[in-house]
């Protein structure tokens, strides 16, 4: 019983990660159609910009939070400007397929500049120790993380379903050409959203930073579990993001904790089994029938 | 195949019972006993939103229902998908159009016409086989009035030109039982009238259902009419009947109707 | 928006064939020149070079028959190259066959292995299945990494022996040979994937790709179609593979890994969606690219595939096969333009 | 609100083509403040081309489009939409990702005055405030006609582009969408509508331009249109 | 293809060149620890034979040729053979990344040129896949788990639980670990799977945690190895138990920092600063490249060197007869303490280190971290010979 309430712990604590870079994810797609492979590069960004800051700077984890998350919300709307917004008319196909060469580019950019091997980076000062309840025991740096993610995905939540902007945003994605003719400025819009999608991959790869490998290919096989992440959440759903978050988190944990190496097989084995009785996912809409 | 299968004793080729549809909780098509009889031509009408869409979709099987049952020659197909009751011999247009745009129509009436012949299995004959089809698409085409324009893509057509390939594919498919969605909506008068004497044409020896909300049409062509409203049978009857029916008169055709 | 987003048709991919190939002449002089190309390859292409570029045009051929023919975008393609080139290395292996007849066992093992994923695959179209599929590729290399007494693990199946009956030790010699006694198993791929694409069912698919209710409205049966195309597409994939494993003597883990996936499409991409040709243009250039970069001292293949790609995805979206080809068709319209006026 | 001075859609000497097809041919039109005008003309004829061209939707154009003495020319759609021209497309464009609200709520408000409010939208279309909560492209095709209308109305455009706007309605609907239209006239809001239904047309318009292969062939006022209607009708072929 | 005979000329040089093939990693995950410096390594070899012998030089045009083959076995493939082929290559050095090596092994028996193995542990090389061309240099995974294994059973870590990447390599490190525990009087309580790659160990850090041990082994390596570790200094486990690492190079202590690993345990193959030799070849190094060397390139150094002795030694590049010098040789060098080059199975088997990661007060300069605990001798951190090797 200790053992599954301990792991229980842990799985909430690896899913509020996940909830938070699919987040990210679900929230290009919803409003601009773009399923963005870059993430996982982008999360890395994130992770590589902090131990860099640190050690070119001084500047530690509390500072690159900020800081991370403004640079990368920069780097998104870069993105969006020079490359993703010139695809956004067609199918989504192309941006996926561009996102994709980038995510290329990137990861070789920065094995060329910081090497493989990884950077060091310490756990922030305030966050050492551990979290102990009886018998069930969690490093507080492990609490502090899925708190943080939970509350920004409340966040963003709110946001994107409560206001304006997400409605717009949206509409412009459907169809950019007749949202015009309604006398939207479309662009005005879409790129800072691309951008804050990006910010919130580059948040949680700062989160990451002192809890896991930081190198050019620590967002490579990530990617890919959040496309699974999405696929059992249904990708235009924000809130299906976030659960399937959380469930692919406790589900890796429980798999770790009973099966050991069959762990990741269960999470695509969800996910085959959601495609298969609820194909647009869990939290996704019906799909129209004509 | 069910073809040998016997109408049932009522002559209903069609039948629906109780037939529900809800979404979201939200009642489109409630409790519905439609009784469509061999032969005939026959209208649907309502106000916008009655559920005259959502049950042609239910009957081709783009919707499974809530509840009820769809008979067609007295053998149930609930729950059969679209596809299996094209084979059926029920073909259906589409409300909104519904085209491959870069497809030719001459293309569309073609692949129409090669549907029921398997032939579209054939990987590893030469897309040639399909003129087999040409001759016969090419009339139909000019039934329609789209000869001249048989060559190009759908996308290109303008809106009513689209409505009539609409049409056409339709026709293709030799329904026993034919479903038309508006099929004269965005056409000019001529058009109406030339499609009205198509739809003539074409009911001979088959069953048709069609949606219009141009009371002429209905008028020309129906020998029912069954009139919807929310989802519920309102009324029931020949054109001059309904038409004069208080309630169908304020829930749809107005005071000028 | 889901349904909205999968449901919609994309303006830039080509329906069918255009007007250059529609030409009977220019179409047989294209077939001609690009036989002796072929042909002529490894005289000035180093031979086991050559032999990749025609096993990797081959695998996009595949792809792009998906990709261009029935819209859909398949991210887990190395499943089924990487399927086949394990099962041709243990038939060729362990029963001593010929080479062409393990291959085609490879082949059929892919294929028996894309009926439950495209399955499950093609129940989501446009950007999901293209998630999916990439996320059950990932789970069959888990399984090749794991199942290590068949597979050897990240060690791979080695010493995959090259056997044609009596022209063993010539193709074992020297690769040029080689080349030319695997050529017919590629062409034959090539030669399916051509007539599939130009045949009824290829119509059918562009249909179904275009306006998949439509389809079904008129009695197509949209999934059982999708589900064919893509074991036919897993089957060419399973030839490459098998060509593959065959010329370098193993297969390894690095044939099913999601980078692989990646490699074909962007050959795909590169040649142009929906120009069987293209892909092999593509295959050319990027194989060529690659072998001359790893010994080029720069080390940033990434940078330069990744830029590559995000150029061509930017401006040349028709690739270059397709943009070359639209190029041309202009010109001649204008010139048929000139000629009537 | 009386109409303001010189807020007149002047379309001059306007050509169109798709690829090398021609059209649109030497068009010349005007919508007055306050009138309403129609387009009539067979299938095919050019009239949602027309329309979008106006709308700076369609771009293979040659000619001039003067509203309320500006000249459009080279501006982007969204720049027309604010200074007042709102589109009813001849496909409703209703938006799928959106709820029938937020479809109402999205194009941004041009003319407080005139806008509509959203219980006034919702009083005139009930089906409307009892899908309010539905994806757009959920409704029944004949409401999201309604709901493309509604949309507009909610913008205080001061010249509306309806194509086809009686299309699907159920009779009792076009009435009201005729009451409508004159009532927005009322308001000094001009109107360029393209009907095929003629009956429809002549109840609402004040005057009909028609259209043939791209071409105006005739210009009329209501008047002379009704009486001439049958013979109109023969020459255009409808 | 013109395969090895002498050719005409002055010697019995092959076209009066001996050209060294380096097939390395130069852009991925092995980049640090061999990649392109392993030219330099090569080069100062050939320096130091031709300063060696002077005009008695053998080999008087000595060429390298490299190429980047980023740990794909396919590319390895293509780039051997056309070394081989179209460079004229009498060896290929290196090859990192077993199944790329594997697939140059069988090139070269084939090509009947010689291949030496610096950078792959696969015992497969000397076992089921060895051949008359083939040699195996610095290390294997076989001789990685003796050293730390046995002696920190020695040291008073008997009950052990064992972490590992379920795919061969990991397996293989954990056979062997589990061997030499025991061997060594230790108990291994528990063998934990992971999956591979993996990110997240906590539950299995816990896991492992459960039974109590005296030394976690983690037998993941690079950026899973570094998952690992932080993790397990975040759960606190490094208070309860001593870690040990299969597979870990200096390469990744220093870009992570000795921080994460201080008081690690692990087996080194070679250690720049052992003693004053090795100190001298890597301030040499050093001047070339700026930085220290790994165990690779001062193995690429010595199989270089050696490769160019045997030459001078038969007079000859025929590839049959240097591996006639080389079978059996018995070599003190820079690099190989106590080194043979066994016969049977290829394998060059030599001491190696029980190394232990410094903590940071103790580094006096970069690249300072390791303390070598103890040396183990050839005879125990190599098994014997593989009986499924057959030349
Ligand atoms: N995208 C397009 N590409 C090529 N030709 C087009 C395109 N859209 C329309 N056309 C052609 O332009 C002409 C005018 O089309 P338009 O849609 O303006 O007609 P319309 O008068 O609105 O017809 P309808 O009453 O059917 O809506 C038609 O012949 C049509 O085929
Ligand atoms: N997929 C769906 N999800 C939710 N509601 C739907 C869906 N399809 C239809 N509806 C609702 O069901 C009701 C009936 O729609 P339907 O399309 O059948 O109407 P209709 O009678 O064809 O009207 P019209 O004449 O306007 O085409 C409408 O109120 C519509 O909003
Ligand atoms: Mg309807
Ligand atoms: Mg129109």
């Amino acid at each position: 019983m200790t053992a599954f309430i301990q792991y229980t712990l842990q799985g909430l604590a690896l899913g509020g990660f996940y909830a938070l870079a699919a987040l990210g994810l679900a929230v290009i797609f919803g409003v601009l159609g773009v399923v963005n492979f870059s993430h996982g590069a982008c999360f890395m960004l994130g992770a590589v910009g902090a131990a860099v800051l640190l050690d070119s700077t001084g500047l530690g984890f509390w500072w690159a939070l900020p800081i991370m998350t403004i640079a990368m919300f920069l780097f998104g709307v870069l993105m969006e400007r020079l490359l993703v917004q010139w695809l956004l008319r067609l199918d989504p196909l192309y941006n996926f397929l561009l996102t994709f060469g980038l995510t290329l580019l990137l990861v070789d950019v920065v094995k060329r500049k910081y090497g493989v091997s990884g950077l060091p980076y310490p756990l922030p000062a305030g966050l050492q120790g551990r979290f102990t309840m009886g018998s069930v025991s969690l490093s507080t740096y492990q609490v502090f993380a899925a708190v943080f993610s939970i509350v920004v995905c409340l966040a963003v939540w709110l946001v994107l379903t409560k206001t304006r902007v997400g409605m717009i945003v949206r509409a412009s994605t459907e169809d950019a050409e007749r949202s015009r003719a309604l006398g939207i400025n479309v662009s005005r819009w879409v790129t800072p959203v691309f951008g804050f999608g990006i910010a919130l991959a580059g948040l949680a790869g700062v989160l990451r930073a002192p809890t896991g490998s930081v190198n050019a290919d620590m967002g490579s096989f990530f990617i890919i579990i959040l496309f699974a992440v999405v696929v059992i959440g249904g990708l235009g759903s924000i809130l299906g993001a976030v659960v399937a978050g959380f469930l692919v988190g406790l589900v890796e944990a429980y798999g770790q904790g009973y099966a050991g190496r069959f762990s990741q097989v269960f999470i695509f084995m969800l996910m085959a089994l959601v495609v298969l009785v609820r194909p647009s996912g869990l939290f996704g809409r019906e799909e129209a029938a004509s | 195949m069910p073809s040998d299968a016997r109408p049932d004793a009522s002559g209903a080729l069609l039948q629906t019972r109780a037939l529900t549809k809800e979404f979201r909780g939200f009642r489109a098509v409630s409790d519905v006993g439609l009784s469509v009889a061999e032969g005939t031509v026959h209208a649907l009408v309502g106000p916008n939103g009655a559920g005259k869409t959502t049950l042609f979709n239910l009957l081709t099987g783009f919707l499974a229902p809530t509840s009820g049952q769809i008979l067609f020659r007295g053998e149930d197909i609930t729950g059969r998908q679209p596809e299996q009751i094209a084979h059926l011999g029920i073909a259906r247009s589409f409300q909104i159009t519904s085209l491959f745009d870069q497809m030719s129509a001459v293309d569309h009436v073609e692949l129409a016409l090669a549907s029921p012949t398997g032939l579209g299995y054939r990987f590893w004959r030469s897309s040639t086989q399909m003129r087999q089809f040409r001759d016969r698409a090419m009339d139909l085409l000019g039934q329609v009035g789209l000869a001249d324009r048989s060559g190009a893509a759908a996308g290109s057509l303008a809106y009513g030109q689209k409505r009539a390939l609409e049409l056409a594919l339709a026709l293709a498919l030799d329904p026993q039982l034919l479903l038309l969605d508006e099929p004269t909506a965005g056409m000019g008068l001529e058009d109406v009238d030339r499609t009205i004497a198509l739809v003539k044409q074409v009911a001979e020896g088959r069953t048709v259902v069609f949606v219009d909300h141009n009371m002429h049409v209905v008028g020309s062509l129906a020998d029912t009419v069954t009139v919807l409203q929310s989802g519920q049978v309102l009324a029931e009857g020949s054109y001059d009947q309904v038409r004069n029916d208080e309630r169908v008169i304020t829930a749809y055709l107005g005071q000028a109707g | 928006m889901s349904s909205q987003l999968e449901h919609k048709v994309d303006v830039e991919l080509p329906a069918a064939p255009v007007t250059v190939a529609q030409r009977p002449v220019v179409r047989w002089v294209m077939l001609a020149v690009g036989l002796v190309v072929t042909l002529a390859l490894p005289w000035f292409v180093y031979p086991p070079v050559a032999m990749d570029i025609a096993a990797w045009a081959l695998f996009a051929i595949s792809v792009d028959l998906l990709l261009g023919y029935t819209g859909l975008l398949s991210f887990g393609h190395a499943a089924f190259w990487g399927t086949s080139a394990y099962t041709t290395g243990l038939i060729a292996s362990n029963l001593g066959l010929p080479f062409p007849v393990a291959i085609l066992g490879g082949a059929i093992v892919a294929m028996l292995l894309a009926v439950p994923i495209g399955y499950l695959s093609v129940k989501r179209t446009g950007i999901y299945f293209a998630m999916v599929t990439l996320a059950f590729a990932q789970m069959v290399y888990f399984i090749a990494n794991q199942w290590r007494s068949v597979t050897g693990g990240e060690n791979g199946l080695q010493g995959i022996p090259k056997n044609l009956g009596p022209l063993t030790d010539t193709i074992n010699a020297d690769s040029f040979y080689f080349y030319y006694a695997a050529l017919p198993i590629i062409l034959l791929g090539v030669f399916i994937a051509w007539r599939t694409v130009n045949s009824p069912f290829g119509r059918v698919l562009v249909a179904i790709r275009d306006n998949p209710a439509r389809a079904r409205a008129l009695g197509y049966d949209v999934e059982r179609y999708k589900i064919m195309a893509f074991v036919l597409s897993a089957g060419l994939a399973g030839l490459a593979g098998g060509v593959f494993s065959i010329s370098h003597g193993f297969a390894s883990l690095q044939e099913l890994i999601w980078t692989t996936s990646g490699k074909v499409v962007l050959i795909t991409v590169l040649g142009g969606i929906g120009t069987l040709w293209g892909a092999v243009v593509g295959a050319a250039l990027v194989v060529t690219l690659e072998d001359q970069l790893a010994s080029s001292g720069f080390n940033g293949i990434g940078i330069v595939t990744g830029a590559i790609f995000v150029v061509i995805v930017l401006a040349f979206r028709h690739g270059i096969w397709g943009t070359a080809r639209n190029g041309l068709n202009a010109w001649l319209r204008k010139r048929r333009h000139a000629r009537d006026v | 609100m009386t109409p303001v001075a010189g807020e007149v859609l002047e379309v001059a000497g306007l050509s169109a083509w798709y690829g090398e097809a021609r059209v649109l041919d030497d068009v010349d039109l005007r919508v007055a403040p306050g009138e309403v005008v129609t387009l009539v003309g067979r299938n095919g004829a050019g009239k949602t081309t027309l329309l979008r061209s106006v709308m700076g939707l369609h771009r293979q154009v040659r000619g001039t489009v003067t509203w309320a003495g500006q000249d459009l020319g080279k501006m982007s759609a969204d720049r027309r939409a604010k200074s007042g021209i709102g589109w009813v497309p001849d496909d409703r464009g209703i938006y799928a990702t959106l709820s029938v609200q937020e479809n109402l709520l999205l194009p941004p408000v041009t003319s407080k005055a005139d806008a509509w409010s959203l219980e006034q939208v919702y009083e005139q279309f009930p089906v409307l405030h009892e899908r309010r909560d539905f994806p757009g492209t959920k409704l029944s095709g004949g409401e999201q006609q309604m709901l493309a209308i509604a949309r507009v109305l909610r913008t205080g455009s001061r010249l509306l582009l309806l194509d086809e706007p009686s299309e699907g309605l159920a009779p009792v609907i076009v009435q009201q969408i005729g009451d409508i239209i004159r009532q927005i006239k009322d308001q000094g809001i001009s109107v360029l509508l393209v009907e095929q239904n003629v009956k429809f047309a002549s109840t609402v318009a004040d005057r009909h331009y028609l259209l043939a292969q791209g071409r105006v062939v005739e210009s009329l006022d209501n008047d002379s249109f009704q009486s001439r209607t049958s013979e109109l009708l023969e020459y255009l072929g409808m | 293809g013109g395969a090895g005979g002498p050719s005409s000329g002055g010697g019995k040089i092959s076209d009066d060149k001996v050209v060294i093939g380096l097939l390395n990693d130069q852009s991925g995950v092995y980049k640090d620890l061999s990649g392109p410096n392993s030219k330099v390594a090569i080069q100062m070899a050939i320096d130091d034979y031709k300063a060696k012998y002077g005009d008695k030089a053998v080999a008087k045009d000595i060429e390298i040729v490299s190429a980047d083959h980023q740990n794909k076995p396919d590319v390895a493939n293509t780039k051997a053979q056309e070394m081989y082929d179209r460079d004229k290559a009498d060896i290929i050095l290196d090859v990192p990344t077993s199944s790329a090596a594997l697939a140059v092994a069988t090139q070269a028996k084939a090509k009947k040129k010689l291949f030496i193995d610096i950078g792959a542990g696969t015992t497969a090389l000397t076992g089921k896949s060895c051949n008359k061309y083939t040699f195996h240099w610095a290390y294997d995974t076989y001789m990685l788990a003796s050293g730390a294994g046995a002696a920190l059973v020695e040291g008073g870590g008997k009950n052990w639980s064992i972490v590992y990447p379920d795919y061969a390599f990991g397996q293989d490190m954990t056979k062997s670990f589990s061997a030499a525990v025991e061997r060594a009087g230790g108990t291994v309580q528990q063998k934990i799977a992971t999956p591979f790659p993996n990110e997240n160990f906590s539950t299995f850090i816990t896991k492992a945690g459960s039974s109590k041990p005296d030394v976690i082994g983690i037998m993941a390596a690079g950026g899973d190895l570094v998952n690992f570790v932080k993790q397990y200094n975040q759960a606190g486990m490094a208070d309860q138990a001593k870690l040990a690492v299969g597979l870990m190079f200096i390469t990744d202590i220093h870009s992570l920092g000795v921080d994460q690993f201080k008081g690690t345990t692990f087996t080194d193959a070679w250690y720049w600063n052992f003693d004053a030799q090795n100190k001298a070849w890597a301030d040499k190094f050093k001047a070339k490249t700026n930085t220290r060397p790994s165990f690779a390139h001062a193995g690429n150094y010595s199989a270089a060197f050696n490769y160019l002795e045997a030459i001078q030694a038969s007079g000859t590049d025929n590839s049959d007869a240097v591996v006639k010098q080389l079978e059996g040789k018995k070599i003190n060098d820079m690099f190989l303490r106590n080194g043979e080059v066994r016969a049977a199975d290829h394998n060059v088997i030599h001491d190696v280190y029980q190394v232990k990661v410094k903590s940071k007060d103790q580094v006096k300069e970069d690249w300072d971290y390791e303390e070598v605990v103890k040396t183990i001798p050839a005879s125990d951190a190599y098994g014997p010979a593989s009986p499924d090797c057959k030349m």
